[in-house]
């Protein structure tokens, strides 16, 4: 039985922490893109993922997630954190070369952070017309049936794309596309917001989203870095490479912007960046710093150029979710097919500019297919059914008035 | 008694101010409001999206003042306002009927 | 020459510009006002507290006219400000004794 | 019918408004302005350097009123707005010579 | 003699780090409450505790309340922070399974922390009104006459309530309760709120309110986890019982208020988020992560309940001190002598739901008792006889004209 | 070779991303001190350095500044952070009592944080008036040619000044004597902002420089604790160094404030703690606790007076860098060569006040003006070339209307 490493301790429950903070981050990110009468909405619908999605987390979700129920999905061996206070416990399929030197409680509560944030990505596409009262519904429901299972298929040992020889090392697919597909699903439902694209709706404040942007960063040390699950050198190549990516998107962002538009702005060298994080995430511990850099480039151009997608399709994807997340995090997982380097992770594979050939490309390209069909689907569904029964979207009168006082009786500034 | 009301531009509020004050007037209000006309507003960019903001800031000034100054007071305005630049706003004059100060309710003149 | 004032509902505000321009005018101002009437406020929660807020945003649209134009103006307003619902608002008139483009100084007419 | 317009310290804008219900005024308009006048503005300090702010701000009320309620709301507004204290404000009446309600088209008194 | 341990210092520099970051949390939390020409005072009054407290905790107020002074209060040893430069420093009672395994002037920096965001919590209740040279004074002694005793009484393994058997994880009693009843003793002597209760004083800025809720929640993480002072299985129980605590009481506080008010606000999340933390702290490194969401259910529940005593008794604790913090306080520490559990931490001593019987919850009650009596006496006798000698309450036309000009000559937006 | 520890590895990942996340906070520091319809333009030029510097350092910043190159500058021996993947490598001098016990790679990351904040500190001085598109240019070439350079002679082992026996533990040369000479030299160059002096130019939103300083103090944790490149006695020492001095340098500040200006104003409290953090920085790993509030007292008090200088000689620094840093940074480095003692750090040497008579003091002199003369001509020159070619200043029309919109087509709030 592996000793507990005190250092990788610390260096998890620091990430932790840091993973918690991305959430409100992501909510100032998305709130200062909105309009002053929306506000608390966006803000009130990231936070509360922060309450619901932690206790579900609790009882059934990390369970579900991580149990050991074959390649699907999870049991309830760990309901209600059930023998998660032993701190000799041994997670299904953490052993050998996977196995934790920190306490299981501890991955436990690290990989909540990931299934709070991920559908707090989601609220950026229906900014402005989502009803309250639905969301809460949506979330719970989502983070149990779309949520675990793809942490099982991705992230568990036990899970069948994990098995196949997938990789992603802190959530490109599990994260990302997984939330930029339901963000899809759901704003084909909902519909568009009123006035849109003819009345401009411009953002209400910019340096909230640059805040944001700031906390998002500084997090993402902890979502990818931290997904060493120790404090060695992996850790610290992950961090340099999610750096890298997203400053190199920031410039790939701003160039492509400049020469399209004529400006380089401040919300696109935002935008970019995340973009960047969001390309990085499953790359961050297979590849080297300098794949890093083009990966981000790439990531920067393309999901600026995605943001044209909505408008040729005509849906409304109010904060472009698909465009940086969806789009973002399969340009990552593919470009992981190309770029992964055992030299810099032996228990990953070569892509094919090292010699792996296609093999492991073809497995990505299956992780993110299956990603996408999955959750598009069961999104679907569920959004479906609250939409007929409560209705995802607030009535006309709501809309004008805003979220804040509709929702929450409350208004942003006075 | 009249009531100037004039537009100018933001930055030359301070000027305007001053020489308000030369002209011997003793008080005025001052309100942020937004501009439309024959100077073009602004095009913004959003995310690749351009669009274009037709309204323009501009500072509008109230001066209530006896009828015999309303020349003065007008001059005042119009030559420490002007840019020559498209944009520079309007100023026009309405007839007061009564004013008071609420402190003493005082009338007319001694109103101001 | 006259000033029109109208008090209308902000989401309006865009429409009714578009109508102005389509009814000639080159100009207008425009204020963010708060509006207390007939249309009730809202009800806001703070920690279990209740409180009305009596004032209801509106935006104040200042338009100098001709005389001759002050109907054709009138009219463009009403049509488009209008919800039929209640709180849409005034419209009033009140003469103008004078009016200058500070640009240029020219007065009355040529002044808009 | 005329405009009534009338300059207040904030904290005195909702006093002012209970008045207005009293007098059976449905309705008024309120902007937040800066007033320059007798009453002397503040000064700010930013890292060692003083400067002076000639601004205070005040609340704007417009009131549109039939002729006969005139002098009953102009007292209801000076007795609510004064403190006594310089800074108190102005209230002044312009003529109005048509005052529509852009819900119902309405003119003249019933617009009120 | 120990060695040091490099996991566990690296992780309690971070919460240091944590935690001093939780100041300027709570400056926004609070600042964005207030009304707009009042917000530089309340920053101010916050962030001045990161000044003058540090100071005096350097000079005195660290060697008070850890100093070997016998069970009511430390002693002189360390002030100036003598000894505290040599690495193998013992500190008075930490030995055996107290041994600290961490540099004891990190243990010093790490306390600091504490004891500058308990001071700086009573200014929520005091909003609006409080004149700052007054505030000067009262915090300076404040610090020293009531902070360092009443640590040294619950921290020190030298005072009489650690000795007695009184558990209190990371500040219950310390810090919250403390705190909450200053609040009460000296919103008594300051008076009402110019137009409270009639006047509406909706808060000018709700989202630096849910920043400020953000930060705090992050830097709680290092509050209650790195009270363990060490990487370890307890870090992390402390850690995802923190989570789990803040999580339930945000649903708690917005069940309860959607059902009474008829709306889930904001400020409700972030105020239930807020009543968790608080309840939690004493409990975090004691209970099961079950047993935390039970507590932080009933916290966020009693605390939005608690906001009525003010209008009850008529007194105007602005900002809900004593709704969040002494009765969160008290509910957390009472709690605690139900689900404490000795299978989490051997060091700890079972509650009423573990077979302990009812002595710990004696031992809580007596614990809270003596906080409260000994905290609302001494400073309401600090408060009187500054309010007598140099006021405590700024003048009427300081109060219209707002703290950020009468107080500092200061306007925070232009 | 020696063990990397995994301690150490935890707190240096957790330091560089603290460090990471004080360039946002100084985008908000300054932010909220310029006016409305200049802080996009304030916020971008900040976190367009986290995008260019980035990707700069790690193609040849690092390795000119690291690299084994000789007294004066590194070479290319890591140019694209070749051989940096090696979790064994070791960096050129790095050994013996300065031998790393963390991934080097991590080291280049952390250092890359130092870089990409340095020159974003220089933003504070030209605010208002710099062109984007020169400030890409100035940015990417001053990082090369001024900040590598001097961070080899001063961090390197191989470096001259480091040889020489002058002390800078964290940047106090490098970073901020550094910045604040090339924003003297660019001002002289830039010229006035329109209107300075006469017309008052007012802080549009001091909420946002609080939170931005609140986030500094955070982040400077990382900044000088993290300099101890491990998890032990020294980082402890350095933190709370690094807090009081902070803390002491406020008082400082609000103390001479309040004397002549007569009011303690929250900016005030706000820029004396930087002020400290700035002093505290080359000492922090070689004074005594009370040492570095002395040092704070001092530097908050000199600081503040040094604001007048820009009077006195009519430059306009916008936001006082000149004040706060190159003369913090002064004060900090040559008040070591009075406090510093081996007994805190034995890799150190003793100051005048310690016995070590007036060496260290006289190597200090050299550093800063070996700084200060290299800086200022090499930064002249650069600027100066811009301004003859694109031109360093918006004209007056993009002035009046703001950087937001003239520079980046965007407005901050609507
Ligand atoms: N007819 C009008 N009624 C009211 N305000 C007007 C009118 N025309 C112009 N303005 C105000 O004057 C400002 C300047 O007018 P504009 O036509 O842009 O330039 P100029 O005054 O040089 O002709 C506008 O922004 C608007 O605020
Ligand atoms: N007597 C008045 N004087 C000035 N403004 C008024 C007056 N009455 C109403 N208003 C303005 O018109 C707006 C709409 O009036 P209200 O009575 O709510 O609805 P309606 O116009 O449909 O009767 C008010 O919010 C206020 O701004
Ligand atoms: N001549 C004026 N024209 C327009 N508004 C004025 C005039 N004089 C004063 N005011 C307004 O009245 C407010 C109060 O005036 P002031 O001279 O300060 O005190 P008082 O009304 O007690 O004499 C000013 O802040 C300004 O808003």
């Amino acid at each position: 039985m592996p000793e507990l490493d005190a250092g990788s301790t610390a260096w998890v429950l620091t990430a932790t922490a840091l993973v918690l903070f991305m959430t409100p981050g992501l909510a100032f990110f998305y709130g200062g893109m909105v309009r002053g009468k929306h506000v608390l909405g966006m803000l009130m619908q990231n936070v509360f993922c922060m309450g619901l999605v932690s206790v579900l987390w609790g009882l059934v979700g990390f369970s579900l997630a991580f149990g050991d129920g074959g390649k699907y999905i999870g049991n309830f061996d760990f309901a209600f954190l059930k023998d998660m206070q032993n701190g000799a416990l041994q997670l299904p399929g953490y052993s050998d070369s996977y196995v934790l030197v920190i306490p299981a409680i501890l991955f436990c509560a690290y990989q909540m952070m990931f299934a709070i944030i991920t559908p707090a990505l989601i609220t950026g596409a229906t900014a402005d017309r989502l009803k309250f009262k639905s969301w809460v519904v949506l979330l719970g429901v989502w983070s149990i049936l779309v949520y675990s299972p793809v942490a099982h298929w991705v992230f568990s040992p036990k899970g069948w794309l994990f098995q196949r020889g997938a990789l992603d090392f802190a959530g490109g697919t599990v994260v990302h596309i997984n939330a930029g597909v339901a963000a899809l699903a759901i704003v084909l439902i909902i519909g568009k917001r009123r006035g849109y694209p003819n009345e401009p709706m411009p953002p209400h404040s910019l340096p909230w989203t640059l805040i944001g942007t700031g906390i998002l960063w500084f997090g993402w040390f902890g979502f990818n870095a931290g997904s060493a699950l120790g404090a060695n050198m992996l850790a610290a190549q992950a961090l340099i490479n999610t750096h890298m990516a997203a400053a190199a998107a920031m410039l790939g962002w701003l160039v492509v912007e400049r020469l399209k538009d004529g400006h380089a702005t401040t919300l696109g060298g935002a935008s970019g960046a995340v973009a960047g994080l969001v390309a990085i995430t499953p790359c961050a511990g297979f590849v080297s710093a300098m794949s890093a850099i083009v990966i981000g480039l790439l990531a920067g151009a393309v999901c600026y150029l995605a943001i044209g997608i909505k408008r040729r399709f005509g849906f409304d994807d109010a904060l472009d979710v698909v465009a940086v997340h969806l789009v973002g995090g399969i340009t990552g997982s593919l470009l992981l097919g190309f770029f992964a380097d055992t030299k810099i992770n032996s228990l990953g594979f070569d892509g094919v500019l090292n010699g792996g050939g296609g093999e492991l490309l073809g497995n990505q390209a299956v992780a993110v297919g299956a990603t996408i069909v999955f959750s598009f689907v069961v999104t679907y569904i569920i959004a479906k059914v609250i939409d007929m029964t409560m209705g995802l979207r607030v009535d006309e009168a709501a809309e004008h008035e805003g979220l804040d006082l509709s929702q929450h009786a409350e208004t942003a500034y006075s | 008694m009249k009531l100037i009301t004039a537009i100018v531009k933001p930055f030359k509020l301070d000027e305007v101010k001053e020489a308000l004050k030369g002209a011997e007037v003793h008080g005025m209000t001052v309100t942020e409001v937004q501009g439309f006309g024959r100077q073009s507003g602004h095009t913004e960019v959003y995310r690749g999206a351009e669009y274009q903001i037709d309204f323009v800031p501009k500072s509008r000034i109230e001066v209530l003042v006896e009828d015999g100054d309303v020349q003065r007071v007008l001059d005042a305005i119009i030559d420490t306002a002007r840019t020559g630049k498209i944009g520079d706003g309007k100023v026009w004059v309405v007839p007061v009927e009564a004013a008071y100060r609420i402190r003493t309710g005082e009338a007319g003149e001694d109103a101001l």
